[in-house]
């Protein structure tokens, strides 16, 4: 949510941005063409400019991601010993746990094992 | 931390992969029901993550033993990088659920013969070796594959815990220590050396066994399993030292243990005392966290 | 999750994740080019020439930074390792993409 | 000074032009320079001297936090004057001419083919293309010694310095656009880098010295100085006196 309204004002920033421009460049052939010397841009046009800058750059700021807390206790203290010592490279799949799939078929040496008692 | 799965939407989903994917966590069947129900319609919206989570539920799929989501995901990667050695490593798994080891290792050895610094393989291998029961095998084949690639700690970890199976403690607390020299801000990899140490018994090994106690604490204050260590440790340090005779160094741990004692105190009583509304879970929460 | 140490100034050396770490310098690095580009073409538009433009850098540059601090809060050091690199780093290398920028859309706007 | 009139069709037709070539050329010099990249072979023998290299950089950092006993037990491994690690493995120094290993070649060749041949061609065409225009004014003056730098392809004495020749400006745009292409293609891959890393059993161990034979005399005599200091002899008293 917090972030599309980031987004938003990105756009809406950029848009805003490009008018300012736009009108500054229409305001510099008007003067060319009733030939006045140029030296300021109108008030309006100027804080639109800034007032756009400032929204687009808070925008950026939020858009570009969150920081990090940097303190490696941060990040450690929250690691449980049940996900340490979890390691995906050395999984093994004939776990207990496998007696639960629906197409267990029990294999054949443990059911020969029985048959056996 | 219950989640309602069917009640996720699609963002959610993939980002709570991501979440149990870098932090490790098995929870295979919540990964293949999600998979089911929301993830795999929308495959191409995944973009740059498809494939790695696409071998996240190939994994996920074959701990549950459930082959026909396996094989789909399987084709889906293999259409697409046909030829790849990581595609062949997750049939070789394929082969491993399924019990046919001997295919498998000989799969895996095609793949070695391809790309000899291929480690994820090697450690495939031994996992078979652990799977088939013969623990020694697989420590003779892990401490072989630790002279070729000697600083991968999950390695090392893997082969703390197949000592520890042995009861080979000593072996044990070196490959404990190696993990402390990869990650010594680690509270949890002190406190494990301190286990080893503390089962090991003996003086000096209890001496140890306190010091990496008060560095897990150190390092994570909320450690209740170092707060316990130490309470049993100093314990018995106080025993032998009234036998021996040692006075100052009695003193010294009998104030560390009762140090650890009320610690303990405050802490139990702080949880019972927790009202019922949110700060018991949260209490819960936090004890959860350090076991 | 490797680990570095940091500088010595206590007695007990704070330790910062490394990853942590790599993920706000990113994150600092993609504000301020955007910061740069994005004031260069303000000041474009603004038809700024000569001194006036490098000042608009400089308080471009310091209102980034208060921005940064607005979002931290009191807590900064979580965050950063110190508040001055915060402000003065890479602050040369933005300049150049802040002139080219500048440049442009001077040039866009008010050259023809 | 007298104000130069531009005519607003240089500025349609010349001036927006460079910089949407030099962008896009950036774009696409990044996209073929990933197709061109080979994943480069690494021999078995590098990764385990870089893991080697590794585990006693470790050892000399964070040594502290084990026993004396232990810390001398593994650099006994690595330094022993009959069987220590540094001391035993033999590695021929490697080669350091580019041009006997035809793998560093084609690489060179492809660096060369991606990074400088574009901007060669891309900005001989551009001076053959868009040559003696003047396209724009930097907005702050500059002195006459930036005139051949600015104004490459006019040559005009009396103008001022701080006009921009078209293909002075293609140049201000190709160095000036980089920060930008970090921007625009790091902002997706930067997420994916540090995955790769972390899947890739720490991707920075496959980075190996060129000269293993070097690297190891200097691990060993950092190494050999090493002190250990015991790190976790105090931390009782420390755990007491802050906690209470």
């Amino acid at each position: 949510m917090a972030s599309s309204l980031n987004k938003i004002i990105v756009i809406v920033g950029f848009i805003s941005l490009f008018h300012s421009a736009f009108s500054a460049a229409q305001h510099r052939s008007y003067l060319r063409i009733t030939s006045q010397e140029f030296t300021t841009l109108p008030l309006d046009i100027v804080i639109q400019a800034v007032v756009s800058l400032f929204a687009v750059m808070w925008g950026v700021l939020n858009v570009a991601g969150n920081l990090r807390e940097i303190p490696a206790a941060a990040e450690l203290n929250t690691i449980r010993w049940e996900t340490q010592r979890n390691l995906p490279s050395f999984y093994m799949f004939n776990h207990r746990g496998r007696a639960l799939a629906y197409d267990y078929v029990p294999s054949s040496s443990k059911a020969e094992l029985e048959n056996l008692e | 931390m219950s989640y309602n799965y069917e009640e996720l939407s699609f963002d959610e989903a993939r980002d709570l992969l991501r979440q149990w994917r870098e932090s490790n966590e098995r929870r295979s069947e919540e990964v293949v029901e999600l998979w089911l129900t929301i993830l795999s319609d929308g495959l191409d919206k995944i973009g740059n993550e498809k494939h790695v989570l696409l071998e996240q539920v190939i994994f996920a799929a074959l701990d549950c033993h459930c082959y026909s989501v396996a094989n789909n995901c399987i084709a889906i990667l293999s259409n697409e990088f046909p030829g790849s050695l990581r595609v062949k490593r997750y049939q070789a798994a394929r082969l491993e659920a399924e019990e046919k080891y001997t295919e498998a290792v000989m799969l895996l050895d095609k793949i070695v013969r391809a790309d000899e610094t291929n480690s994820a393989v090697y450690k495939r291998m031994i996992a078979i070796r652990k799977a088939r029961g013969e623990i020694k095998q697989a420590i003779e084949d892990l401490v072989d594959y630790l002279k070729k690639f000697i600083s991968d700690v999950e390695a090392w970890q893997e082969l703390c815990e197949l000592y520890l199976q042995m009861q080979d403690y000593s072996r044990a607390a070196y490959c404990a220590e190696e993990l402390i020299l990869h990650q010594p801000h680690n509270h949890l990899m002190h406190q494990r050396l301190a286990d080893i140490r503390y089962t090991m018994g003996g003086i000096e090994n209890m001496e140890l066994a306190k010091s990496y106690y008060c560095q897990a604490l150190k390092l994570n204050p909320d450690n209740m399993r170092a707060l316990l260590g130490l309470f049993l440790t100093t314990n018995n340090l106080l025993n032998h030292y009234k036998s021996s005779g040692n006075s100052s160094k009695r003193k010294e741990v009998w104030k560390l243990c009762q140090w650890a004692q009320s610690q303990a105190t405050k802490r139990q009583q702080a949880a019972r005392a927790a009202p019922a509304a949110p700060g018991l879970s949260q209490m819960m929460l936090a004890l959860a966290i350090t076991e | 999750m490797s680990v570095t140490k940091g500088k010595d100034n206590k007695p007990e050396p704070i330790a910062y994740s490394e990853a942590a770490l790599r993920n706000n310098a990113v994150v600092v690095e993609y504000c301020r080019t955007s910061m740069a580009a994005l004031s260069g073409s303000t000041a474009g538009v603004l038809g700024l020439t000569g001194l006036y433009g490098f000042a608009f850098y400089v308080f471009a540059v310091v209102s980034l930074w208060v921005m940064f601090m607005l979002k931290t809060g009191p807590n900064w050091h979580k965050y950063y390792i110190s508040r001055q690199s915060l402000l003065t780093n890479g602050f040369f290398g933005a300049l150049f993409t802040y002139v080219l920028f500048w440049t442009f859309i001077y040039g866009m706007v008010h050259v023809y | 000074m007298v104000e130069l009139l531009l005519d607003p069709n240089i500025r349609l037709w010349v001036f927006l032009p460079i910089v949407i070539i030099t962008f896009l050329v950036g774009i696409v010099r990044h996209y073929v320079s990933i197709i061109l990249s080979s994943q480069k072979k690494i021999e078995l023998i590098q990764v385990q001297d870089s893991q080697v290299m590794i585990r006693a950089r470790l050892l000399r950092e964070n040594g502290k936090y084990l026993p004396r006993q232990s810390f001398a037990m593994r650099r006994h491994w690595f330094n022993n004057e009959e069987t220590g690690y540094f001391k035993v493995q033999k590695r021929a120094a490697t080669s350091q001419n580019p041009m006997t290993d035809p793998g560093m070649m084609t690489d060179m060749l492809k660096g060369n083919v991606t990074n400088v041949l574009p901007m060669i061609v891309i900005g001989g065409w551009i001076n053959w293309m868009f040559s003696g225009f003047l396209t724009t004014k930097v907005p702050f003056p500059l002195t006459l010694r930036f005139k051949p730098m600015l104004q490459r392809g006019v040559e005009l004495t009396h103008l001022d310095a701080s006009w921009v020749s078209s293909a002075s400006w293609y140049f201000l745009n190709v160095f000036g656009l980089r920060t930008i292409y970090a921007l625009v293609l790091g902002e997706n891959n930067a997420a994916d880098q540090s995955k790769i890393m972390q899947e890739q059993m720490s991707g920075a161990a496959m980075a190996m010295p060129p000269d293993p034979k070097a690297a190891f005399k200097a691990e060993w005599e950092a190494l050999e100085i090493t002190e250990h200091k015991w790190a976790l002899a105090n931390v009782e008293a420390d755990l007491l006196t802050t906690e209470k």
